[in-house]
């Protein structure tokens, strides 16, 4: 039977399953073989909080959304053109989000009494017609395709149920044209000791290729071509592995060892994974009794001349917050990176949020500023984790690093840095030299950077005393005194602002003046900028700026403001770098705020603007 | 650690602060010793690193003068343990109170305790909350009046020992601020013992608990009150060591040494034995029994920064190239020209 | 308080809410024993609370048709403490798990053993943090490989047992998810103790630490690695009860009943005997013992709500008018006209 | 020897001495015998951080300052006319603030070389005649005096040498013509059974009193006439102290039981010891072993439906924000108290600042709003208290309640507030009549309070089960739906708006329109009172706003704000509630932020004020 080929600039598929479904690594294949093949590309999983609800049920669908283009994109996309459903409650869960006339994958083996029931359908949808109206459904017996492929692997049936999710990835190889060996050898590496289970996964995937191939019920592949990214060696990276990457990378170029103490979360977990593999980079991590102590034991590791990392997510956050005000009183370098997940309290502890960003930038007793960078994308987790180690120690100082879910576990085509490329990184501990008249003054300060000098134990002759308590300027000595406090408080502040005098001029995305302009922070980053480009295009006179430091703000940001109409904010919470916008400029910034633990779309963007305008 | 080390006097460790405890706190003799010792411990200074919590007890290391860092309540062990890893090469002392290391901080305590990292901690126990002008702390007796407690406490104190023990502790020990030679000698085995030393001192605030240990430290009684204990010997105690403790069953009783018992008769003290350390720590605070003081338990076990440094080494060796560009570079990798 | 007690079945114990537990998890059937016993302990249902942490254990009480609150990781003690005081005439139980009651909430857990409110702890000890997904946690031996750990763990465990006997527990016991029936009379037993009952269930994590107590738990292994305790009963085990445990000075030793020991020669286990109990919760986790469960330890012992009650009967009774317009109006008082 | 009388309207005395001289029990004496004579007053204690440093050292100077008038005040006044000196530390502290022209009065006896060289002085200041060009200094022998009037009772010297504070005490009850019976009376009482400690301590008194009126040294007596306060029973009232009242005023008027859990901190514990002195009032006391068990046990409180409170400082605050976060999403009653002392971290923990109002609004992760309001004076802690935790039960919500350590420790006379006079305060537990159909919603909503229904442990039929996880609306189940979280989010923080809607019309002190608006919050309200009272007597267009809710805002407050030129905001922070006021109603605000440990100055609000429109 003759197949066509269309080719298309994007496409983004959903893989929706139960918790044991394996959707997770099903669409972790398809993203690795898409940046292979050239694709640019954007992923967002979404786990449920439980290990594992009941099998079948809607708490335990587990989805993984890949967006991948031959064009430059910003978002793993805001409504999938694809959604393969292993089973009714993922179908239920998932499909109101499909776009309209987009085609729908389902397990039919999976669509029984039971489930359909657990899943609260009262009739088959994959029967009762009320999907074709809207989508073009392929009701594929899974289950059954990949036992009859195995049937002689003399494997347990249960094991051999489990290898359906490589059918829907052969099937979906097919569609999209994609290669097969990549995933091949991985399964080779994954499963060495165990070739039964590399055999059925294999011929589970050929099944799934093969079906399409051959059956008449796919009658269209589809073709993205390479995207045109700049030229350079690239790889799929996931967020929180940049992340851990970038602080392994600045404590390499900055020869200082790096002590990460932390206390498992999600969505920060991995972090802590990550860097306790890397042992032979000489790094060292600590498990610690809670986030307290977690925090508090870097502390002591920066005291002592290396660089103290912690990453947690928000509840982790409000439990180190007065650890964060030893350390600014300190003034010892110290990362802190919040990896934000859904609130208050235990909130969505899987799911995606921004509303950690005045926790961050006020969660402290006591006038006590810190720098507050985000990472906009996947990939960039590596260069502001770098960058936070940096300024951390160059200024000595706390800094806050945030991140969320969705940048902690998405994935984006990522060029690979050079080591010897990152900004300069050097350290100087403090030794005799920095005695003044035979005298140490640990609270005397760098002209330029008004950082305090970093004397660790072991020097000799550099012993001294620091603490919580006020400082006397210069000699570090506790003082109760009004005036030094006052100068001490201003002082703290004064340096934390300085870090701007770094910035370079702001990017302005678009025309420097116009009618609106998108201001964003964070993860939203992507969905903004594709919103923009879409306003563009279409001749609106729209400009994006995204904000790397939301502190210290760029010094040129209030002149960039004052020339658009409107400032638009998109945020995945009520309402918070606005507040600081709105403090600071006084200019009337107007927020777009959805709180439904995913990211905003570029579409619920573009309305905005257009309300904005229209 | 290069230079053999110097030789140091007690002012070489007397910072230039002002020491700002109550005259006649118990404070002034824990500091005093600490100082006399140090310069035998066989230690250059700069490796010395104090880390305190928040209470009277923490505010030692302003006046001495090694490294110190006077951190947050409850979270000296915590913090401690962060140097410790960072540089395993320091001598690292917690200093801690019985609110700061047993009520905020318990848990860094007990953690701390159990990960056997070579840490010597300092507790300070006065039974009462000194800097915050006298409210009740774990180590309170029952019914105890104070500010925050104006009909009695109703807690039942811990008994920071057997709590220590009970954790995992690998080396367990008390002195008394009055005591100052004993001090000395205890100081100089939490200093001796590889892996975590838990040390608590008896220490008098006479402004909000004055007398507290009064018993174990007045001239008429405290041969009574007090059991010296000393490894492979008999324990002993009363004026003349009259008196003795012996195991009825599995349980303790003082005996009089005299017709019915003799010296033979009386438990020999061994700090290896988790049964006599745990008889010896439950002790505390019972009207018919001494105190004891001295080392009640020390066993060898490995330590946690020791384990931590080979396991890095072991890393090293079979990966040796070290660099995380090759991390950057791995995995599914393609080029785009 | 008022009516006669109900009469229960399991299902009015069982809410409407789907278990979200793995299949396969311990935890199924200690929820199940639970609701099992529930209806036999005379206690009408909505005066029983259950508070939690986080953790796959901390969802427990969302299955209980009773009160419940599955609150913040680490502190359910706390919060139950305050339940208790709020309202002593309540049945409280906590549920946690051995990072939630032990890492995070260690000090939590040992504070109230300490006070001793009549609350009944029940700690799920898989040995793993399973909620997020596989790290070890303070009871996972020493080198266990996990995602945090891919080098292997350095810390030595917490024994859960003897921590709780070293805070002042006045009960402790243990019972594994596969005995149903003695942990239906182990949920009886820290019912009828008034004071903290602290319960370690050692539960199977499937999922993440599969098999971490098959030892005790396989049909051909269970009879020798498993010590059940009974009360006045000699500690004997194995398929034929033909090993026991004896006390060799203070060393406990495991010997074969036959022709060099009888039965008289092994140890009669006492639960208020602290050194009998200490011994046994040391036996965890040892290679050449057996593992106690039962009643380790049970005193009897005032709790820390009948000593506040009293006192606040003693206040009102002394000053009975009880209201605060007499304290505002005290003092030195003049009048303006 | 004649003696004239001078009449004055007010006069501000500052007693400083050690730590160990007595000096607030003296200021505490002469404040109750101060109010007893109809004067209005306004004090304030300013205690070392060590509970006793060094006797004669600069740390271990304790101070105590009291203003009173015949006028209506609202500070404890900025510059002292007399100084009480107790030894040469105390003067050396205190001097340089002296008022232009005011009095020193000095113990001679102290000012031995010893303590001089202590001090920090070179020759002795009572003798080298450096102080006569600025001040009237008298030196007293003190010591000796109080020897010889005690000589026979056979105490040890150094007892009767404690006895010198009375001494002084008694030598200013002659300046400013106050009685001693009360004085008299209260040492009979508090030294029952040591009745040579009260003979020897009233023949220092007495003499002090006499060598006023014997000697020929002070010529000048002071009279300040009662004030003219609103007619009514009075008592002097200290804010750590009103506000413990408050809270079991509301716990007495609510008939709930009052539970309060906490851990003891410098400026809070007070609240902790009165409390657990009322337990005749059946009010519980738990101290916890740490800050969060005190909140944590305070939920578990309000779950079983007592009112659970909480006290603390920053430090504390900082640990108690994860659980503040539960409350809010489990909707339960709760107040935090936060006696704010001077940051960050350990900071300067017994002097007073206003620096933890942006973490009381924003200290918790994720969207977690809490109603704050702050108290504006000692005698107002009882007020805002009970508000506090009425507040909390009628919206089911935790509220923060700010004060600092100036109101804490602070006092001003009272009139004695009548139980039944107070806002109604009714609490009624949900049961069976809850039920719908036979179901319970833990989160079905009063349609007027948002409040959810408080269904308590022990009722039956009732049983039902909440957490830290998003709820579902009405259900109250765990829900990870989308719209679900966003509406809920939306719904807490409509919730707490909502609290506006009982707010009166915004007091204006001053016309309602004019050049510069002060507005203030917390404990600056006396400061900022008396400047704008000097401005308008002045002729300057300038009225003050005080609020006591700072969220939710008043509502009228943004028409408020911009009929003024100008709007000054005197905060002892680096500028929080500026940030706030700004972004609510882009005024451009502009702050007065001195951070000195000690209360702003109401000159220092008059030159700012004058800045602005000079
Ligand atoms: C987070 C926090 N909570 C409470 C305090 C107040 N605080 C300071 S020291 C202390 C207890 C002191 O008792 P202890 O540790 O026994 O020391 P001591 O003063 O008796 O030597 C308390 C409650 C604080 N500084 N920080
Ligand atoms: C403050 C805070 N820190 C960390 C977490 C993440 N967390 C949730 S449960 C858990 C540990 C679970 O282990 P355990 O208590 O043993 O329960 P289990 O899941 O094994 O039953 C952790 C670290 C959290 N929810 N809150
Ligand atoms: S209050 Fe007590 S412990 Fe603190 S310094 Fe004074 S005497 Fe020592
Ligand atoms: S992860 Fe482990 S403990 Fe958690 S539900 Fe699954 S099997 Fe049970
Ligand atoms: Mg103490
Ligand atoms: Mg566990």
């Amino acid at each position: 039977m003759s197949k066509t080929t269309k080719q298309v600039d994007e496409v983004v598929i959903r893989f929706a399953g139960d918790s044991g479904d394996g959707m997770q690594l099903t669409g972790g294949r398809f993203t690795e073989t898409t940046a292979i093949v050239g694709n640019d590309l954007s992923t967002l999983p979404d786990f449920p909080a439980e290990i594992r609800a009941p099998a079948g049920s809607l708490a335990g669908v587990s989805a993984f959304q890949i967006k991948f283009s031959s064009k430059d994109i910003h978002t793993p996309g805001d409504k999938p053109d694809v959604l393969v459903a292993m089973n009714p409650a993922a179908l239920k869960v998932h499909q109101k989000d499909i776009a309209p006339g987009g085609i729908i994958i389902c397990n039919a083996n999976a669509f029984t009494p039971k489930n359909l029931k657990f899943a609260g359908y009262e009739t088959n949808p994959i029967e009762d017609k009320t999907l074709d109206d809207y989508y073009t459904l392929y009701s594929v017996e899974m289950g059954k395709m990949v036992a009859l492929a195995n049937e002689d692997l003399g494997l347990p049936p249960k094991t051999i149920e489990r290898t359906k999710n490589f059918f829907a990835l052969g099937l979906l190889f097919w569609i999209y044209d994609r290669p097969m060996e990549q995933t091949q050898d991985w399964l080779k590496v994954k499963f060495a000791k165990k070739p039964d289970i590399i055999e059925a996964n294999i011929r589970a995937m050929d099944a799934g290729y093969n079906y399409g191939d051959t059956t008449e019920i796919f009658t269209t592949r589809y073709t993205v071509d390479k995207a045109n990214l700049p030229s350079g060696e690239y790889r799929n990276v996931v967020g929180n592995h940049a992340l851990s990457m970038g602080l392994a990378a600045a404590a390499e170029r900055s020869k200082i060892g790096l002590f990460y103490g932390g206390y498992p979360i999600t969505p920060a977990s991995d972090i802590l994974h990550t860097l306790s593999a890397w042992k032979h980079l000489g790094i060292k991590t600590f498990q610690a009794e809670d986030e307290i102590a977690g925090v508090t034991a870097a502390i002591g590791a920066s005291f002592t001349g290396n660089l103290g990392v912690t990453a947690t997510s928000g509840p982790g956050i409000a439990l180190k917050c007065e650890a964060m005000g030893l350390a600014v009183i300190a003034e010892l370098p110290l990362v802190v990176i919040n990896v934000q997940r859904g609130g208050p309290s235990t909130g969505l502890p899987t799911k995606t949020e921004q509303s950690d960003l005045m926790q961050a930038m006020y969660g402290r007793n006591g006038e006590a500023p810190m720098p507050v960078l985000a990472s906009s994308t996947p990939g960039d987790c590596f260069y502001v984790a770098y960058e936070a180690c940096r300024i951390a120690v160059k200024y000595m100082t706390p800094v806050m690093l945030l991140t969320d879910g969705y940048l902690a576990n998405g994935s984006e085509p990522w060029q690979l840095p050079k080591l010897e490329e990152l900004p300069d990184f050097n350290v100087t501990f403090a030794d005799e030299s920095n005695l003044a008249d035979g005298q140490f003054l640990a609270y005397a300060r760098d002209e330029k950077t008004m950082a305090r000098p970093w004397a660790i134990p072991g020097t000799k002759n550099l012993e001294h005393r620091i603490g919580g308590i006020e400082k006397e300027d210069l000699t570090g000595n506790v003082s109760y005194d009004p005036d030094n406090h006052h100068y001490m408080v201003e002082t703290r502040a004064k340096k934390v602002d300085s870090i701007a005098n770094e910035f370079g001029p702001t990017e302005v995305f678009g025309n420097p003046s116009g009618d609106v302009l998108i201001l964003s922070w964070g993860g939203t980053k992507g969905a903004c900028r594709s919103a923009c480009e879409f306003l563009q295009a279409d001749g609106k006179k729209v400009s994006h700026v995204h904000l790397r430091w939301i502190n210290p703000l760029p010094k040129d940001l209030g002149e960039i403001l004052i020339k658009f109409k409107h400032v638009l904010i998109p945020e995945i919470n009520f309402g918070q770098l606005i507040k600081i916008i709105r403090s600071e400029f006084l200019v009337d910034a107007k927020g777009l705020n959805l709180v439904r633990g995913k990211p905003i779309s570029s579409s619920d963007i573009q309305e905005s603007v257009n309300a904005l305008i229209g | 650690m290069t230079d053999a080390v110097k030789t140091y006097t007690k002012k070489d460790f007397t910072s230039d602060q002002a020491v700002r405890w109550c005259p006649g706190c118990g404070d002034y003799a824990i500091l005093a010793q600490t100082q006399k010792v140090f310069p035998d411990l066989g230690v250059d200074k700069e490796n010395f690193v104090f880390i305190s919590g928040i209470g009277c007890s923490s505010r030692f290391p302003y006046y001495m003068d090694t490294y110190g860092f006077h951190t947050i309540h409850g979270r000296a062990s915590a913090i401690a343990s962060g140097v410790k890893l960072a540089n395993p090469d320091l001598s690292v002392w917690v200093v801690t109170g019985d609110g700061d290391g047993l009520s905020i901080g318990g848990n860094h305590t007990i953690h701390l305790l159990r990960r056997n990292l070579d840490i010597n901690v300092m507790l300070f126990n006065n039974r009462i909350y000194g800097l915050t002008k006298g409210q009740y702390s774990p180590t309170s007796e029952v019914g105890k009046i104070t500010k925050s407690t104006p009909m009695g406490s109703l807690d039942t104190p811990f008994n920071p020992l057997t709590l220590a023990l009970g954790a995992g502790a690998t080396f367990v020990s008390r002195t008394i601020d009055k005591q100052t030679k004993h001090m000395q000698a205890m100081i100089m085995r939490s200093h001796g013992h590889k892996g975590t030393s838990f040390m608590e001192i008896y220490q008098n605030c006479n402004i909000f608990n004055d007398g507290a240990f009064a018993q174990l430290t007045d001239k008429e009684t405290k041969s009574d009150t007090v059991l010296l204990l000393e490894n492979g010997e008999p324990m002993l105690f009363g004026a003349e060591k009259q008196k003795g403790v012996r195991l009825d069953g599995n349980t303790p009783i003082v005996v009089e040494i005299g017709d019915k018992w003799g010296v033979d008769d009386v438990l020999v003290h061994d700090e290896s034995d988790y049964v006599i350390a745990s008889l010896l720590s439950n002790m505390t605070y019972q009207p018919d029994f001494p105190d004891p003081i001295g080392v009640l338990y020390a066993i060898e076990a490995e330590t946690y920064e020791d384990r931590m440094v080979a396991q890095i080494d072991l890393a090293i060796e079979k990966k040796p190239s070290g660099s995380i560009q090759d991390i950057l570079n791995s995995g599914d990798t393609w080029v785009v020209d």
